[in-house]
């Protein structure tokens, strides 16, 4: 019953949260210098033929009647039109993110079981220099920004030997193989820039639990290291580490705008920088929410399986 | 005096830390001294031309200014901007999360949601957003950056201060009829400063990463005052041909990473009592 | 043009390399005219048919729309024309030729222009092509609500119709000379009458197959192309890559055949890699530092001729662009332009002249802001930078405003008194003139409102005789070098980078990138 | 009583010699066990006993060759029937912990592993030491909860940790030492956290599994009461050495060291009755009911609380952990506003939530806290921490608060140079003295004490409360003192107030609440305060039972 009743708030304050959202980026792209009719008309535009395209947008109407409206519609399950290209936003939408998604996927596959393989080995070894390398290492990967990682990486398995593409310019119509194939190096980047987050919170999450008194009571039991780690202390240092993933999770989704652009990946984070770019605010308003939504449904899972994980709440007494 | 002299007592590790953070902090100030050419000086009109080449100590970059200059004065813009940016938004992060802690109630859930809402923008978004609209001058990119730093450090800040908050001490002080300000100032500020002067390290280089990013989009500092994010964006396109000037910036970013991080686990350890296990 | 000539011989010869010929026809500042017979093959040689083109483009958006009003970039550009076809077209020698139109005629005073339409054209979906459809496409962008980019250029126009389905006739408000070249534009492709543009239905050489706006568009070959055995290739993929390290990754693992814009800086380690070639090709676009010339200081025409004589042109040359470009001599008419004045004096960097000005300004120094951003030109803010560097050896102290990149075409440009801006050039003086300096123009970004300069414009405009209109054009330039309100320090090049594998008939366009937006049809895989 | 038992009496188990355990402080390794010899015989029980910092627990788990993290062992030889423990490989060390040597921690709730079942956590160490099966340790344990008298035993096992009760989470954890049939446990003040009459079970429950398998124990404790119930021989440790070691019959009835019979002599002090005057009212607490969690949901955790304090009495509040005793003290000073209810000061109502009360009202009524380390502020000096209440409630500063910060740490017997060292640098006693410092600053009417003396060593709450008393005598202060220690309350009150569950039982004049008759559960809670004879428990037990 607890857990309903946290769902249901959660849920109730994300949607609260969704619409203050929506109003905050109708503001924002509002004050912000320019419009869609410039935008799409560019440098070379005649002001007469601006207006006439302004009005052909709509965009001539006070915003709080532009935001009743699409809010309107918007609750009726109308995400509205692109003013940019037309295009219907669903549709528009629906292919970039399931690329995003299937990209999101495809590194947390790689990189959750990953760091935690790496974080639980180095809270096993720790104040070794295994610990102390991978703990530099990871720093340094932490360090250098993900665009870099991404030239690096294209430089050496695409341009130097040519095992991947360069470009991962995935089309729905690709094989699922092939698709797998063409996301490798943004994977990969996007794995060495998420990793080291994981996997230190990992590991300070089980060396933080390794003064507990039932650490030493297992180590008093003669319980082996390892189990110990992965037996006593993992299961208690969940509840933060799966924070951090989901944090991560929600940063594969929402902040990979920059390894997009180094692997031209169709992505939504173009989209949405590029509709900012114009103005484009419906395109903008369902990016944000799709955006906002996922931050807030990954952070509520995360609260549910640290719940789920955590028998004093599992098990009520 | 007496950091000093703890710190002597420190492991190697901490000391090459804090060596390498003060070698940085010496070019940052004396930049000007040190650099052999001044910051936007252009020494030969093509890019990227080597070391042995153009006759400096790490060739140039790609309007062919010397990269080691640039590096120095980077350091000096990079270093000040961070620190800045930091500094405010640990001040706002500390503020509001003591504040929420303290005060509690209706209070805390307000400005805890306010802070969920600012999470929930994409961050590269909203400084998208705030940028195009107020330009890209160093002041803003200062406030915007602190922004949205200052949520995780309200975070933290509110965290700790729960914890402390609980402590019979607070309540002595609430008994004594204390105001806010004072509890906060006085009691929890105290207190908490162990674990927040430690996540200021890491935030302290992610703004460098932030920078960087922003500048990947064309928001970041503009040319041609040099800092180190920017630099690696402008020369990143070099890694391909197989010419390593971005590592260079980058280098030094990471280098400062893992520095200030040799010193934090230091004094983490240091102060939290937590030892290594012999 | 000699010069050119030696080198082709050379070339030919095999003396030199076709890389250093490009360099050095480029240093020549003609290489857009000229003739680069070696790349790829001659004419001489057959071109061969088939295989996939794949271009890497810079300048698409997840906004673009088939609508051709609205193209503003070079992705689109390049797909229009690879699927539609305009009625005039600019060959690679700079000439103007058919393409739609087989023949037209101006009537005296150049008010009046008949276009002939080529016989057994047929669109994509079969239809059989007629005058209709070309003033349909046309009407577009005049209509009372058009959105069209044209609308304005298009204003001239007082009456098109379809006098016979090979007929049409273009009644012009005033004469015209260059109107033909107008319907050279990228937003003037052509397209069946009982459809709409977004279709993408067209007579071009390539038939659209699937289009997703700032990802990727694929077509294939059009069987039925007017041009007798073109285009080459079978198929057409191309892939927007914004980011340039990307696109260049992305030519040098061999995943896309050619790219554009490629980067000043990379360019010529680029042309180093074995398999690639870098087009490096002077075109129409220029960087321009306008100033409205009725407000003070720069209302003081000596103030003026300060300004343009404290800026070291070579160095911008070699720093900004990296050598891709040539010097501007103050005019936005390219060397290898028609009726470009070629007995100007070329501007250099001389602080004692530019004192001189200023002494004759009756001032001894000058103070004066100027406003840039990167949004003008990519390294817009460090050419204000080394111009301050310049000015200040001739007691000028610029003041550099870095403005913000977004907004910077609404809020400072056009608004602020001196600016940096970029132009991308138009095929004739008069389309160029008319767009930014004529007076009332909408985009006249100087104020510079000299009597006898406009005059003549108009005069030029109409005046059909070439020996006339040269005349005239070469006044307007002096005029424009001497008094005008813009300096004109660089004209940058268009830097491709191309597989080997890809051939060319040996005569590159300079009137845009990538061949005149035409590689789809006018290269081919050796 | 212990010569009963024959099998394997007098055959030796444990010997450690010369045991030296350094401890890591301040950069620097310094001595925490300076060379103890002990020894041990299988089936016997050795109780180690002193205060805090004696480095009793630090010996006691060095036996199986660990130590803490921060200490290490320096020195000395540890043999363990035949095996040498220290310089003993990983693996070697592992197979004896647990098998052959089993732990029993001071708090079960931090010690079991909350995220498994207790029965599993039975079963782990079998099982991982490969010497049962898991089905049948599971079958062991189910016997094992029998014999422990805990409820249900069949299903018990299948509960986690925090679904069971203190006592009972204790007894499991006593089970589990004995999942492998050691032939030595380590007791680590495995009763010290629990209140009193759960103490009973727990004692009786180790007692008498000890007694079934003739396991040897040594028995950690810094209550010799306790310690006089179970051990054979016990052992006095103070500072890293040894001060005395006997036979505990003989030693508790002669004690050869000054320090020994210091320990045994600790509840002596009483205060003289209060004379019989009926003084005035100070403080009155009338019908008040409080709850958490607001006004509507909640369970009450007061109940029609009414009580009077006089003048210059000390009235104290008993009962056991959740009896409502301390929230009745947060009800008073206005940390939880009672929903109903009014608590008077000097006749006057005071507001109920102490936000809304002024200055001088706050002044009036000073708090001490249980924990001295978490009521002191770690980062403030202690100058500060008295000189605080004197500018915030009477605006001095400079010389003058100096002045009266040394007057105040004189009256708490701390030497001046006190004022310039931070709490953490101050030992429990000294902290604690120093809080009283700060509530004295703020010249109180009444000072609320919460459980003052509860976190200290018994010698040094004896101080702590000759001071507390020497301070009423001279300043004439009002106290109410809530604790869960009889030995306190006789040894200071002279009201007592017995609270369970909420509500009071029995209120009266000290002699009469200690006197028979009583009260049901005062009864039950006398009774059950460990005393120094060794049969004592023995003896209790039976009573009980035939009860």
């Amino acid at each position: 019953m607890g857990l309903l009743q946290l769902v249901a708030k959660r849920l109730g304050f994300g949607l609260l949260a969704l619409f203050v959202i929506t109003v905050l980026i109708s503001l924002g792209v509002e004050v912000l210098p320019g419009d869609l009719a410039q935008s799409i008309l560019g440098q070379s535009a005649a002001p007469d033929t601006v207006a006439a395209l302004r009005r052909e947008l709509g965009l001539d109407r006070p915003l709080h009647v532009r935001y009743g409206e699409w809010l309107f519609n918007f609750l009726q399950g109308d995400m509205g039109t692109s003013l940019a290209n037309k295009r219907e936003i669903s549709e528009l939408i629906g292919q970039r993110l399931l690329d995003t998604l299937f990209l999101a996927v495809a590194a947390a596959v790689v990189a959750v079981p990953l760091a935690l393989a790496l974080g639980v080995l180095a809270a096993l070894y720790r104040e070794t220099l295994f610990d102390k390398t991978i703990s530099m290492v990871t720093l340094g990967f932490i360090s250098l920004p993900e665009f870099l990682i991404g030239y690096i990486l294209v430089a050496l398995f695409a341009v130097q030997v040519n095992w991947f593409p360069a470009i991962s310019n995935i089309t729905p119509d690709m094989p699922f193989l092939s698709q797998l194939y063409a996301s490798a190096l943004p994977v990969a980047a996007l794995t060495f820039v998420v990793v080291a987050h994981m996997m230190r919170m990992t590991r300070a999450a089980i060396v933080n639990l390794m003064q507990s008194p039932f650490i030493e009571m297992a180590q008093l039991k003669g319980i082996a290291a390892a189990r110990i780690i992965v037996h006593h202390a993992l299961p208690n240092a969940l509840s933060p580490i799966i924070n951090v993933i989901v944090l991560n999770l929600a940063y594969l989704v929402v902040g990979v705008v920059v390894i997009e652009v180094v692997f031209v990946y169709p992505g939504l984070g173009q989209l949405m920088v590029d509709s900012v770019r114009v103005r484009d605010l419906p395109v903008v308003q369902a990016c944000v929410l799709i955006f906002g939504a996922t931050y807030i449904l990954l952070n509520l899972t995360a609260d549910i399986l640290s719940i789920i994980g955590n028998p004093r709440l599992r098990h009520p007494k | 005096m007496l950091f000093l002299k703890e710190f002597a007592k420190a492991g190697w590790p901490a000391k090459i830390g804090m060596a390498v953070i003060l070698v940085y902090l010496f070019c940052a100030i004396f930049a000007p001294l040190i650099a052999p050419y001044a910051e936007t000086e252009v020494i030969i009109t093509s890019p990227w031309v080597s070391a042995e080449e153009s006759g400096t100590l790490l060739g140039l970059d790609q309007l062919g200014r010397d990269l080691w200059t640039r590096v120095l004065y980077g350091a000096r813009n990079t270093i000040t901007i961070a620190i800045v940016i930091t500094l405010l938004a640990f001040f706002i992060g500390m503020a509001a999360g003591f504040f929420a802690a303290v005060v509690g109630g209706l209070t805390d859930q307000l400005l805890s949601r306010i802070v969920d809402i600012i999470m929930a923008f994409p961050t590269l978004f909203f400084a998208l957003i705030v940028l195009s609209i107020l330009g890209t001058s160093v002041p803003v990119l200062i406030v915007v950056i602190a922004i949205l730093d200052s949520t995780r450090v309200f975070r933290i800040s509110r965290a700790l201060a729960m914890d402390i908050s609980v402590m019979d001490y607070v309540e002595v002080a609430k008994l004594r009829g204390e105001g806010l300000w004072w509890i906060m100032r006085r009691e929890v500020l105290p207190n908490a400063l162990t674990p927040l002067i430690a996540e200021f390290g890491l935030r302290f280089c992610f703004v460098f990463l932030f920078i960087s990013a922003l500048s990947f989009l064309g928001l970041g500092i503009q040319p041609p005052a040099a800092d180190w994010g920017s630099m690696v964006r402008e020369n990143a396109a070099a890694i391909t041909y197989g010419i390593m000037t971005p590592l260079v910036p980058a280098l030094a970013i990471a280098i400062l990473t893992i520095a200030v991080n040799l010193v934090v686990d230091w004094f983490l350890r240091k102060t939290s009592g937590l030892r290594d296990e012999v | 043009m000699t010069q050119i000539k030696q080198l082709e011989t050379l070339l030919r010869q095999g003396k030199i390399s076709r890389r250093d010929f490009l360099k050095r026809a480029g240093a020549l500042g003609a290489a857009g005219a000229a003739p680069l017979s070696m790349l790829g093959a001659s004419p001489a040689f057959a071109a061969k048919r088939g295989g996939r083109l794949r271009l890497g483009l810079a300048g698409g958006s997840t906004d673009d729309t088939l609508d051709p009003g609205t193209i503003t970039d070079f992705f689109m550009q390049v797909l229009t024309h690879a699927i539609r076809s305009n009625v005039t077209e600019i060959a690679p020698d700079g000439s103007l030729v058919g393409d739609l139109a087989e023949s037209w005629e101006g009537a005296p005073g150049a008010k009046e222009w008949n276009f002939v339409i080529r016989r057994g054209v047929e669109f994509h979906n079969g239809k059989t092509l007629t005058a209709a459809d070309v003033v349909a496409s046309l009407r577009h962008h005049i209509r009372p609500d058009s959105t069209s980019a044209m609308k304005g250029p298009l204003e001239q126009i007082e009456s098109l119709r379809a006098l016979s389905p090979r007929l049409m006739q273009v009644k012009l408000k005033t004469g015209n000379a260059d109107f033909p070249y107008t319907l050279t534009d990228y937003h003037l492709g052509v397209w069946p009458e009982d459809e709409s543009p977004l279709q993408g239905t067209g007579t071009g050489p390539f038939i659209l197959g699937d289009f997703e706006p700032g990802v990727r568009a694929s077509a294939r070959r059009n069987p039925n192309y007017h041009k007798e055995g073109r285009p080459f290739f079978d198929e057409l993929a191309i892939t927007a890559i914004e980011d340039a390290s990307a696109r260049s990754n992305a030519l040098r693992a061999g995943e896309v055949d050619a790219i554009n814009r490629v980067e000043y800086k990379t360019a010529n380690l680029m042309d180093r890699l074995p398999g690639i070639n870098v087009l490096s090709i002077t075109g129409t676009g220029h960087y321009t530092i306008p100033m409205f010339a009725d407000v003070a200081p720069f209302n003081d025409v000596n103030v003026r001729r300060a300004l343009r004589w404290a800026i070291d042109r070579e160095a911008l040359l070699q720093t900004i662009i990296n050598g891709h470009g040539a010097v501007g001599n103050d005019l936005p008419i390219a060397r290898h332009q028609p009726f470009y004045n070629t007995s100007l004096e070329q501007r250099t960097y001389d602080p004692d002249k530019a004192k001189f000005h200023l002494k004759q300004a009756g001032l001894s120094s000058l103070d004066v802001q100027v406003s840039t951003a990167d949004a003008a030109f990519s390294g817009a803010v460090d050419a204000a930078v080394l111009y301050k560097e310049h000015a200040a050896k001739a007691g000028i102290n610029i003041d550099v405003v870095r403005e913000s990149s977004d907004g910077y075409w609404s809020n400072v440009w056009l608004k602020k008194p001196w600016v940096f801006c970029f132009w991308g050039g138009r095929p004739t003086q008069d389309q160029m003139w008319t767009v930014a300096y004529q007076k009332g123009a909408d985009w006249n970004d100087n104020h510079w409102y000299n009597d006898r300069f406009q005059s003549l414009l108009l005069q030029a405009r109409a005046e059909v005789d070439e020996e006339l209109r040269r005349e005239m054009y070469w006044e307007m330039q002096e005029l424009h070098w001497d008094e005008g309100a813009t300096i004109v320090p660089l004209f940058n090049n268009f830097v491709s980078g191309v597989s080997s594998k890809i051939a060319t008939t040996g005569t590159i366009s300079g009137t845009a990138e990538m061949d005149g937006y035409r590689a789809t049809e006018r290269w081919w895989f050796a | 009583m212990r010569s009963k038992r024959d099998v394997g009496a007098g055959e030796r188990l444990l010997t450690m010699r010369g045991l030296r355990i350094d401890g890591f402080t301040d950069d620097r390794w310094l001595p925490i066990v300076k060379g103890v010899d002990l020894h041990l015989d299988r089936g016997e029980v050795l109780g180690l006993i002193g205060e805090s910092g004696a480095g009793k627990s630090t010996i006691g788990i060095a036996a199986m060759g660990y130590a803490r993290p921060g200490c290490r062992i320096s020195g000395g030889e540890i043999d363990f029937d035949g095996i040498q423990i220290l310089g003993a490989a990983p693996a070697e060390l592992r197979a004896v912990r647990g098998a052959r040597i089993a732990y029993v921690a001071q708090s079960a709730a931090a010690s079991f592993n909350p995220a498994h079942r207790l029965i599993d956590q039975y079963a782990e160490t079998p099982v991982q030491h490969g010497i049962l099966s898991y089905p049948e340790a599971a079958a062991n344990a189910k016997d094992i909860y029998r014999r422990l008298d805990l409820p249900n035993p069949d299903q018990i096992g299948f509960r986690y940790p925090h679904q069971v009760s203190g006592g009972q989470l204790q007894r499991a954890m006593v089970a589990m030492a004995m999942s492998c049939k050691p032939d030595l446990i380590v007791f680590d003040e495995p009763t010290t956290a629990l209140d009193v009459t759960t103490q009973i079970e727990v004692l009786a429950a180790i007692k008498d599994i000890v007694r079934q398998f003739n396991t040897a124990a040594i028995y950690i404790t810094h209550d010799l009461a306790v310690v006089a119930q179970l051990a054979d021989r016990i052992m006095v440790l103070r500072h890293g050495l040894t001060v005395e070691e006997g036979g505990a019959r003989a030693m508790l009835a002669a004690p050869k060291e000054e320090y020994t019979r210091k320990l045994l002599a600790v509840r002596t002090f009483t205060k003289a009755a209060a004379d019989e005057s009926e003084s005035a009212t100070v403080l009155e607490v009338d019908n008040v009911w409080a709850r958490y969690g607001g006004t509507d949901a909640g369970v009450n955790v007061l109940e029609e609380v009414s009580l009077k304090v006089g003048r210059k009495t000390t009235v104290a509040i008993v009962g056991e952990s959740g009896s409502g005793k301390s929230t009745l003290a947060r009800a008073i000073t206005g940390l939880l506003p009672p929903f109903e209810g009014r608590v008077l000061f000097n006749g006057r109502e005071l507001p109920a939530s102490c936000r809304r009360r002024n200055k001088n009202l706050l002044r009036h009524l000073q708090m001490i806290y249980q924990m001295p380390d978490v009521a002191l502020n770690p980062r403030q000096k202690i100058r500060d921490v008295i000189g605080r209440p004197l500018s915030f409630y009477f605006g001095m500063h400079g010389a003058e608060r100096a002045a009266r910060v040394r007057e105040l740490l004189e009256m708490i017997e701390l030497s001046d140079d006190f004022k310039d060292r931070y709490p953490p640098e101050l030992s429990g006693g000294q902290k604690q003295r120093v809080c009283i410092a700060r509530a004295l600053a703020a010249r109180p009417e009444l000072i609320i004490c919460d459980e003052v003396t509860s976190a200290l060593d018994q010698l040094v709450a004896e101080e702590i409360l000759k001071l507390l008393h020497r301070l009423q005598e001279e300043l004439g202060i009002t106290y109410l003192f809530i604790t869960h220690d009889l030995a306190t309350v006789k040894a200071i009150a002279d009201e007592i107030v017995v609270m369970l569950q909420g509500r009071i039982v029995e209120h009266g004049k000290k002699e009469e609440v200690l006197t028979p008759p009583h009260h049901e559960y005062t009864d039950l809670l006398l009774s059950s305060v460990p005393e120094m004879d060794p049969d004592w428990l023995d003896n209790l037990l039976q009573k009980r039972r035939a009860a």
